[in-house]
């Protein structure tokens, strides 16, 4: 049971005209864009952010089901686990932002200038250049080091059957997930939430993660399904897209629970220290907010109700790339109002660095899944997998 | 020999039961109900039931449900009594949100249990007919079909048939009581 | 279907179909034993004890509690949502575990449903009893009365009566609806002459055909479809009662997916604390295994470490965010007058737990009960520590006082108490504590002996 | 029988004509059945009452019949042209009860007295009222009073009370024993007529005033310095500069409601003044005084004198006078002697000492500085407080010598209040004739032999000339509710007069008064001195005294105490109970002290430093000279060596209220000459016991650095007129929400707070208890935090514990337009009335307490047990104070629902009275203006600190103070968007490094 992914021009050149485009976006952006590299830096740091989040999902994702003993997804793990390998050129990418931030070269943390402004002064102690850039080295070490090392464990797996391997797999990701569990909140504070330093919501750190579960199982499903109708995986089955749609409905719903609960109790307690936020995402982007909210869960919710929209491949991959879509979207509200503000559009300059981004991504996943079997033969759940179907 | 009548073919094992029943309706034996002390799945697949609709049943309460839910809540606050509170909008649609999902999900809830008990003619007090004590227990019992106009041969061809399926137990009964509940 | 032989199995011993429903029906069709009798007259005697308190409050006034000008909910409410949590688990189980497909939920969800319905029942009293005019309760319900009034739809308090009668009815009916094939096998295996007809009602009439079988099985699953959703949403609007208003410590967007994770967190504690003694006083070693108590363990340490991570993200915020206020009453909970409280709470819920990253602990049942009732404990004192230490000393320094428990409430809490065991005592003697027919229904798969045969026949085909 | 007591003497328009026989039968019946034994001791509900009142019975009738049977009881044909059932009237009165003076209204409704509001004409008291005079309306339907003439305690008729008294009176008279008519400072000249016919009647009768609290000092010192006998008038509002040395003149000493009003005129910024007045005080106790002041000074009280005279000492040089030897004082008086200076004419120096020569010091600093005729008139002076205590002593004196045949106790009470009471006590048994003339029931009074209740000030006419020149009339605006006759009349049948009263005081205001007024005739005279309730002459121009002669000062001078070690006690009064004379007064007892917040108590009050050395703490028992145990009270700016205790509780016989509460502590008064001080040096005061708890209605006294009180330096105020409230601005910019404003298209009612003039003298509170029927819940309750009152004074403390800044600030519910306690009411019992109010619907309250948890300002009020007995369900009533029985049950406000168990309740900005307002209004076909409405607060505080208005025009001065750059609300930040505004408060001190 030996199938291997070979990353061949069909794939490749979509993938180049996807980097390229992005490399001239970057280009037009930083030089012909008078803006002191505003657009560039909120840009590229909406998009990697969005990409290490989709990563990380993919990590995510296998240390869950590891834990969780769950066998199904034996059938796709590789999907996942090449999915994360972004996680090391990601980092690099958000070194970037931190050595600049480190120089001053751009505006997008209003707080590395707290002077005059009491609540800053008061947050000093935490909203520094030193300790953020400290706070994500530690995180984007932490996430690569395990990604990585979860990625060896496994494919040595496939060179010797040996259970330990998946023990030692388990551990791993028991260490990721509580790792994750206290750096993924915090992340989403410090990357995200930091640009309206003011601001702030204790749910702020999990609405983040709920929208990286949708993105990443979005993601998983595409290349899935992508793999499946170019012939690489056989064995896939709809079972196993049956409970990918799954989550992506559930997760879809997760989001919107969230959603729901942080908008709807700053609504509620209207203290003007919470409210600035979504006053100002409703002034000049309120089509979007509306938009944000119907994408990323009516549509999900109406179209993957049915047990049928599950388990064919089409509809699952047209959903997942709209619900992708919504969550760049929402990625989008995060970002921009705090840093571009009234400036923010979606134009040229967003939509092809976007592709950029897109391009770098697949290329690097793609890559890694060529790089190995793509089934795990010796994984002890593989045959619960290959043989899993559901009543439900 | 003129009533219907019915055989019912004992297993102990449900998958000599999913067995059996395979080759019954393989051989086309009418089989007019399984009864299963638990749930054995894939033996509606082999009748050939359709899948349930409940699930419809469950959206449409639940349509319903939220319909009523919100629009009870809209026509209270901005028609029938406006109050200005806490200086909250009368449309104050954030608010209205947890009682719609709560309406949904009841009328989703007990329009399922309804359709459920109904189409299934079961409910408090319904007088079920007791087959066997221990088809609830340890029991699987297959009910075939005899047919009106069955002779004693075709009845004992019948018996070989199941038996051949490795049931343990057969028996012929009138359907007087039966054809109340089909 | 196919079970990866690196799983543990989830029923030990020489099991058949007959030997199952026998074990499990024993405690039904034997007569109780003395224990069983003691168990009820003691908890009997704390509910009336409370029932009592209750009939006091109602008459004489809530001026019979120790909540005052400042504090105004105390004993009473965090009792509500203590209870609320602990009907958490048995739809988390059922509703949730099912859609997860966790097989080692068949062994448990029939009593923690069954809790879960007590315990929202406990519940229940709460919000009623602390009205200052119970006889006026009906209020609350949007009936149209002979003044025009609705209700406020706007008021998380009228939420909560949606959501807790939904989550009430719907549990009830979920439970039911699983428990109707059980009712089905006590009908035919009971012989007492009074107990048969009553299961002859109460199973509706159900024979275990396979058409009921199927439709059952689609309305149980989109029932735990919704029921899902409905175990998130009941908790999230009992945290909707504090995080909409704007107290420090109340207003704090992270409660809904808090409260939802630190009631299951405490409802699997009182599942354990139940199942632990249940089991063993029931002879149900065999279903409810080591292994079933490793799986609850390990909800445990997620929740619990959930609610760890919001207690920690809660305190940093509280002094991120810059407010004043914010940042006093995360102060004062921890170092003010009931810090006690607070890091008992701490202690209980965040430290403890994470003893059973040791597989060996997680494994011992000693400690696993020790520690069920150190959360139940922990959990209580959370939802005190939010109750009244954020209100006890809120916004303004002159209002700020101090609240105490009367007898009253700490009678009512007995009772409460009470209530729940002697339902509980009741429903393991008139019903069965494990779901038979699932049992069943994986005891090929993961029952020790049968392990082969599955195999064998599935294979062949 | 019935009689309807109205502002203009018309009995001629009392037209009733009887009904037919059978109408009264019917009519008699359906009383007869409200008013049957069965309903009584059932409980007559409100309701009940309200019915009764649907037949248009006169209050009196009712009120009698609380106690007997109804005989008759005759149905109105035509109604009497004033009264309109529902609706109130209101009649110019006066309140005067031997310490207190104040002009008042009194509002009738249905022929129940029910609120006292101050009366605005008054040039003494001009509309203000304070915490005793809006409680004195409650004394009225006190359950405790004497509810007949009685001899040796059993009930006899007053023919046979006078007879037996005359009787006795001329036996004693003829004995040549002396009679004495013991009374307080007797201000009304027609009572002093009545009296001087008592003493021309009877030879040996003598009168001698005896105030409770005594101003002794004050008038020995006059007489010594200026040779005039007099309490001299103050004026605090010509003042830049007020010296106090212990004088409580904004809570208790002399005429506080005054004072405050000038006071705070001198604080006022609102009318774009650049100035506020300096306020010093020297004193032991932390009083309402001292905690307003800009410096206060802690002294132990023996220490006032050297003080004192090194001040003299210092300003008497500039002035060219002469300095006298006097002893070191630890206080710098350099700094105090320059402002004073500077401002001299502008200077105020008060002492409340009862030391003759202190006082003799004080006036000869005033008379130095020129404050004589500026800001002291001593022609006009106070005429109350007359009271010597040489006098008193010298009637003891005589009492125990026996040469004292007969006493008539006329309002006074000195077997509790006089510090050798039991001397008295003993010495009364000697005595042939005792007579109690007294409105309530007290330890004298149990005394006495015969017992010939006086009537409530609001049963009785009077007059009163409080200063001189300053008229103003008492008159009855119920008929007496028991068979009491008031002191003048039972004077005037002593003296053998055949007049009543009201007819001797029209006959003498006609001859001493009416001359003296412009007014065409009499009658107009009368009526319209009775519609006002005052008569009012110019007054006398202020004099320019001579200097006080030299010989004076140096005895002045002669006499110093040595400063010891020992711990000096200090006798004080409070705000709410004063003498002890209104004690039985439920309102007044659950008044929180304005500086302790305690109720219900009296206690040691002592300094943090001095309890840490005796090793006590709050809660814990003292024994003072092994002599009396008393709980201790922790007081930061007690001074230390000093301890102070409360007069005025103790009460032994006064009825159930006041009796048991507190320990009488009169005994500790020092006598000098028969003079009493009101210090005392302790030779011990030992831990005796731990335990006991003070109930106090504020627990906690730090801002904890929160902007709730926002204060600034005067300096600072006109450098920047928003000083110290700089954060309003910044918050009111950051005010964004997430939806629209509710629009108030109308009236939208707002009410602004000037922190720099109220004083915290809690008038408010009790005005507001009274107009809003809130419930009396006892110590017990209050302890428990279950305390009702719906407006609170906050009081915080600043600083060095040892002798903190005070600063205070009334809180009631702020109706916010964006309320958070509004959104979570599941049953929408609160919320926005279309004026902006927030507004409660009782009958729809369910009693979650959600409202209340969510109020960020706690004012929210829940009614944690049956207080009022409005209940369904029986026997569950918690009523302490005897608050639901019949009788003190009319004192409610028919237009104020009373609040059942289980229902939140708070201030609804007086909503009734907003009604009331507007209908009027409307009725009168013209717009409401500005000022017509004002809230039971704002009409009771005498510093005129709240403004309530239209915030929708832009003309009302609410509109203009919420405009005025001092204006912020409390806690803004949250958005609540406040209907409350408060004005920063501004003080005349130095700014702090």
């Amino acid at each position: 049971m030996e199938i291997s992914f070979s990353f061949t021009s069909k794939f490749k050149i979509p993938v180049f005209i996807l980097i390229l485009t992005g490399m001239a976006t970057i280009g037009y952006s930083i030089f012909v864009l008078h803006d002191h590299g505003e657009r560039f830096w909120a840009n590229f740091l909406l998009n990697n952010v969005f990409a290490i989040v989709i990563s990380l999902c993919g990590l995510v994702f296998i240390a869950i089901h590891n834990l969780g003993n769950s066998g199904w997804q034996v059938a796709i793990q590789r999907i996942p686990e090449a999915v994360s390998m972004y996680l090391p050129f990601g980092s690099i990418l958000m070194f970037i932002i931190v050595i600049s931030m480190c120089f001053d070269a751009n505006h997008l943390y209003h707080w590395v200038h707290p002077e005059g402004d009491v609540i800053l002064e008061m947050k000093k102690g935490y909203l520094n250049v030193p300790f953020f850039s400290i706070r994500t080295l530690i995180y984007l070490a932490g996430w690569t080091f395990m990604a990585i090392w979860l990625r060896k464990v496994s494919l040595k797996n496939d060179r010797d059957n040996d259970i330990k391997y998946y023990r030692k797999s388990i551990t791993i990701s028991a260490i990721f997930i509580v790792f994750f569990a206290i750096t993924s909140s915090m992340a989403a504070w410090d990357w995200i939430m930091s640009l309206e330093p003011h601001w702030f919501s204790t749910l702020f750190g999990w609405y983040v993660f709920s929208g990286l579960l949708v993105s990443g199982v979005a993601v998983i499903t595409l290349i899935t399904v992508l793999l499946k109708k170019t012939g690489y995986m056989p064995q896939v089955s709809k079972e196993h897209l049956h409970d990918l749609g799954k989550y992506l409905f559930a997760f879809s719903i997760l989001w919107a629970y969230l959603w729901f609960s942080q908008y709807m109790l700053i609504w509620y307690g209207n203290i003007p220290e919470e409210t600035v936020y979504f006053i100002e995402r409703l002034k000049g982007f309120n089509t979007l907010f509306f938009i944000n909210l119907f994408i990323n869960f009516g549509f999900p919710f109406l179209a993957l109700m049915t047990r049928n929209s599950k388990r064919v491949p089409i509809i699952l991959a047209l959903v997942s790339i709209v619900v992708l879509i919504g969550h760049w979207l929402d990625f989008y509200l995060l970002v921009m109002p705090g840093t571009l503000g009234e400036n923010a559009q979606i134009g040229f300059v967003e939509i092809g660095m976007t592709l950029g981004f897109m391009g770098f991504f697949l290329f690097i996943v793609f890559t890694a899944l060529s790089h190995a079997n793509l089934i795990p033969v010796n994984h002890p759940y593989l045959k619960e997998s290959l043989e899993y179907h559901t009543q439900y | 020999m003129n009533k219907n009548k019915y055989l019912k073919a004992y297993y102990d094992d449900d998958g000599l039961l999913i067995k059996g029943l395979k080759s019954l309706k393989k051989e086309g034996v009418e089989i007019l109900d399984v009864l299963t002390p638990f749930p054995v799945h894939d033996i509606d697949k082999i009748l050939g039931y359709r899948r349930s609709w409940i699930a419809r049943v469950g959206f449409i309460g639940g349509a319903v449900g939220a319909v009523i839910g919100f629009g009870f809540q809209v026509w209270v606050f901005t028609v029938d009594y406006p109050l200005n509170i806490g200086g909250k909008p009368f449309l104050a649609v954030p608010s209205f949100i947890p009682v719609t999902f709560e309406m949904t999900v009841l009328c989703a809830a007990f329009a399922m249990v309804f359709a459920f008990l109904i189409r299934s003619k079961i409910g408090p007090g319904a007088e079920p007919f007791i087959h066997d004590e221990r088809s609830t227990d340890d029991r699987f019992l297959i009910l075939v079909g005899v047919g009106k106009n069955a002779t004693e041969e075709t009845v004992s061809e019948l018996k070989n048939k199941i038996s051949n399926t490795g049931a343990q137990g057969i028996v012929l009964k009138d359907d007087v009581e039966l054809s109340k509940n089909y | 279907m196919y079970v990866s032989p690196v799983r543990e199995l989830l029923i030990k011993g020489d099991k058949n179909y007959k030997k199952v429903t026998n074990d499990i029906t024993k405690p039904i069709v034997n007569k109780p034993g003395k224990l069983w009798f003691l168990g009820v007259s003691v908890t009997s005697l704390a509910a009336i004890i409370g029932l009592f308190a209750m009939f006091i409050t109602v008459r004489d006034g809530i001026g019979m509690w120790g909540v005052n000008k400042t504090v105004g909910w105390g004993w009473s409410i965090t009792n509500l949502v203590w209870w609320i949590g602990i009907g958490h688990a048995g739809t988390f189980i059922s509703a949730i575990l099912l859609l997860f497909r966790q097989k080692w939920r068949t062994s448990i969800n029939r009593s923690a449903e069954a809790m879960t319905i007590f315990a929202v029942m406990c519940a229940g009293i709460f919000p009623l009893i602390h009205m200052g005019r119970l006889p006026l309760g009906y209020f609350i319900l949007p009936y149209p009365s002979t003044r025009q009034l609705w209700v406020n739809f706007n008021s998380p308090l009228l939420w909560d009566v949606f959501a807790i009668s939904t989550y009430f009815l719907v549990s009830l009916l979920f439970w039911y609806m699983g428990l109707l094939p059980d009712i089905a096998t006590l009908r035919d295996n009971v012989k007492n002459k009074i107990l048969k007809p009553v299961y002859k009602f109460l199973s509706f009439g159900w024979t275990g055909s396979v058409r009921h079988w199927s439709r059952h099985e689609s309305m149980s699953l989109i029932l735990a479809g919704l029921a899902a959703p409905l175990v998130l949403s009941v908790h999230s609007i009992v945290s909707f009662d504090f995080a909409t208003s704007i107290i420090p410590g109340w207003h704090t967007t992270i409660f809904p997916p808090y409260f939802v994770s630190g009631a299951i967190f405490s409802g699997f504690a009182m599942v354990l604390t139940l199942m632990i003694v249940a089991r063993k006083t029931m002879n149900l070693t065999e279903y409810i295994t080591v292994g079933h108590i490793e799986s609850m363990n390990k909800i445990i340490i997620t929740t619990g470490s959930i609610v760890g991570i919001a207690y920690i993200t809660e305190l940093f915020m509280a002094w991120y965010s810059g407010v004043i206020y914010e940042r006093f009453t995360f102060y004062n909970r921890a170092l003010g007058p009931y810090a006690w409280a607070y890091w008992i709470m701490m202690t209980c819920n965040v430290i403890s737990p994470q003893l059973l990253w040791i597989r060996k602990l997680r494994r011992s049942i000693l400690f696993t009960f020790i520690l069920s009732i150190f959360i139940n404990i922990g959990m209580w004192f959370e939802r005190f520590v939010i109750v009244v230490t954020s209100l006890h000393r809120d916004y303004l320094p002159s209002s700020w006082q101090m609240y105490k428990p009367t007898l009253t409430e700490i009678a009512i809490f007995a009772g409460s108490l009470g209530i729940f065991f002697t339902l509980f005592l009741l429903f393991i003697r008139f019903f069965p504590v494990i779901a038979i027919a699932e049992v069943k229904s994986i005891l090929k798969s993961s029952g020790e002996k049968q392990v082969n045969i599955t195999q064998n026949l599935l294979e062949n085909e | 029988m019935n009689k309807y007591w109205k502002s203009k003497e018309e009995k001629q328009t009392e037209t009733r004509v009887p009904g037919s026989q059978a109408n009264r039968d019917k009519e008699d019946s359906s009383l007869e059945m409200l008013f049957s034994d069965s309903i009584i001791s059932s409980g007559a509900t409100r309701r009940d009452f309200l019915k009764l009142f649907g037949f248009s019975i006169a209050s009196a009738a009712i009120a009698a019949s609380c106690e007997q049977p109804v005989r008759k009881a005759i149905p109105y044909l035509i109604k009497p042209e004033e009264i309109t059932p529902g609706k109130a009237n209101y009649y110019a009165s006066s309140y005067y009860d031997g310490n207190d003076y104040c002009s008042v209204l009194v509002k009738v409704r249905d022929g129940r007295p029910i609120k006292i509001e101050g009366n605005k004409l008054s040039s003494v008291t001009g509309g203000g009222t304070n915490a005793r005079v809006q409680a004195s309306v409650l004394s009225l339907y006190d359950e405790s009073r004497y509810k007949s003439p009685t001899i040796n305690g059993e009930i006899v008729s007053w023919e046979e009370a006078d007879k037996e008294i005359i009787n006795r009176l001329n036996i004693i008279s003829d004995s040549g024993k002396e009679i004495i008519l013991l009374s307080n400072t007797v201000i009304s000249p027609s009572t002093k007529a009545a009296i001087d016919l008592f003493l021309k009647k009877y030879q040996t009768a003598k009168h001698i005033q005896y105030d409770a609290i005594s101003a002794s000092g004050i008038l020995e010192a006059n007489k010594a310095t200026f040779s005039k006998e007099v309490v001299p008038s103050y004026f605090f509002d010509n003042a830049e500069i007020i010296v106090s040395f212990g004088a409580d003149f904004l809570g208790t000493w002399l005429s506080p409601v005054e004072f405050t009003k000038q006071y705070a005129q001198t604080r006022s910024l609102t009318e774009g003044q650049k100035r506020i007045s300096k306020h010093i005080q020297f004193e032991t106790n932390l009083s309402l005084t001292g905690s307003n002041a800009d410096e206060r000074i802690p002294i132990k009280p023996s220490e006032e004198k050297t003080i004192l005279a090194n001040l003299y000492n210092n300003i008497a040089p500039a002035f060219g006078a002469k300095t006298f030897k006097s002893p070191e004082c630890n206080y710098n008086t350099e700094v105090i002697t320059r402002e004073l200076i500077r401002h001299h004419a502008k200077a105020l120096v008060i002492s409340g000492s009862n030391d003759v020569q202190v006082q003799i010091i004080v006036n000869a600093i005033n008379e130095l500085l020129g404050s004589y005729g500026s800001t002291i008139d001593l022609d006009n002076p106070l005429q109350h407080k007359k009271g010597n205590d040489t006098d008193m002593h010298n009637f003891i004196e005589s009492l125990e010598n026996g040469n004292i045949g007969g006493v008539i106790f006329y309002g006074t009470n000195p077997v509790y209040d006089y510090p050798k009471s039991e001397i008295i006590e003993e010495n009364l048994k000697n005595c042939d004739l005792l007579v109690s003339v007294s409105t309530e029931k007290n330890e004298t009074s149990e005394a006495c032999i015969i017992n010939c209740p006086d009537s409530h000030y609001l049963e009785s006419w009077n007059d009163f000339e409080i200063k001189p020149g300053k008229y103003s009339l008492c008159q009855p605006a119920i008929r007496s509710i028991f068979n009491t006759r008031q002191a003048q009349d039972s004077l005037l049948k002593w003296s053998g007069e055949k007049k009543e009263y009201i007819d001797f005081i029209k006959a003498n205001w006609q001859k001493n008064i009416y001359p003296e007024s412009r007014a065409s005739d009499f009658f107009t005279f009368w009526n319209n001195s009775l519609h006002d309730g005052i008569f009012e002459l110019k007054s006398i121009n202020k004099s320019v005294v001579t200097s006080v002669p030299v010989n004076i000062l140096e005895s002045a001078f002669n006499f110093f105490e040595k400063s010891s070690d020992n711990i000096e006690i200090v006798l004080y009064e409070k705000m709410s109970i004063g003498s002890g004379k209104n004690a039985n007064n439920p309102w007044l007892q659950e008044m929180p002290d304005p500086v302790t917040t305690a109720v219900w108590d009296n206690y040691i009050c002592i300094s943090p430093r001095q309890a840490k050395e005796k090793n006590l703490k709050t809660g814990d028992l003292a024994i003072i000279n092994n002599r009396i145990t008393i709980p201790v009270l922790i007081q930061p700016g007690q001074a230390y060596g000093t301890i102070a205790v409360a007069l005025g509780y103790g009460r032994k016989s006064s009825g159930k209220v006041a009796e048991g509460v507190g320990q009488n502590i009169v005994s500790f008064y020092q006598m000098r000459n028969g003079v009493r001080f009101a210090y005392d040096t302790i030779s011990s005061l030992e831990k005796a016991g731990t335990g006991y708890q003070i109930a106090k209605t504020q627990l906690h006294h730090s801002m904890e650095g929160r902007a709730i009180i926002r204060e600034a330096t005067i300096e600072e105020y006109l450098k920047n007129n928003n000083a110290g409230n700089e954060i309003h601005k910044e918050i009111e910019k950051h005010h964004r929400s997430l939806y629209k404003e509710h629009e108030f298209s109308g009236h939208h009612w707002g009410m602004t707070i000037d922190l720099n003039k109220c004083t915290g003298c809690s008038a408010c509170v009790v005005a507001c208890m009274s107009e809003n029927n809130i419930p009396v819940v006892g110590k017990n309750e209050v302890l428990r935090a279950h305390e009702m009152h719906w407006i609170r004074i906050d009081r915080y403390y600043k600083g060095n514990e040892e002798n903190p800044q005070t600063v205070r600030q009334p809180v009631m519910c702020q109706h916010c337009d964006d309320a958070p306690c509004e959104n979570v009411c599941p049953v929408a019992a609160t919320n926005h009335s279309n004026e902006g109010i927030n507004q409660m619907a009782y009958n729809r309250c369910i009693g979650t307490r959600y409202c209340n948890n969510n109020c960020p300002y706690k004012v929210r009020r829940f009614n944690w047990f049956d207080y009022t007995k409005a209940d369904a369900i029986e026997n569950n009533t918690v009523d302490p104070a005897g608050m639901t029985l019949d009788l003190k049950r009319m004192v409610l406000n028919p237009d104020v629902t009373v609040r059942a168990k289980g229902v939140i309740e708070k201030c609804s900005f007086c909503v009734q009275r907003i009604q009331e307002k507007k209908l009027t209004a409307k009725l009168e076909n013209r717009q409401l203006n500005d000022g017509d409405i004002e809230t039971a607060c704002q009409q009771a505080c005498p510093a005129e600190a709240i403004v309530f208005g239209d915030m929708n025009d832009p003309e009302s001065k609410v509109s203009k103070h919420l405009k005025d750059p001092r204006n912020y609300h409390l806690l803004e930040e949250l958005h609540t968007l406040p209907s409350v505004g408060y004005l920063t408060r501004i003080s005349n001190r130095k700014k702090e490094t």
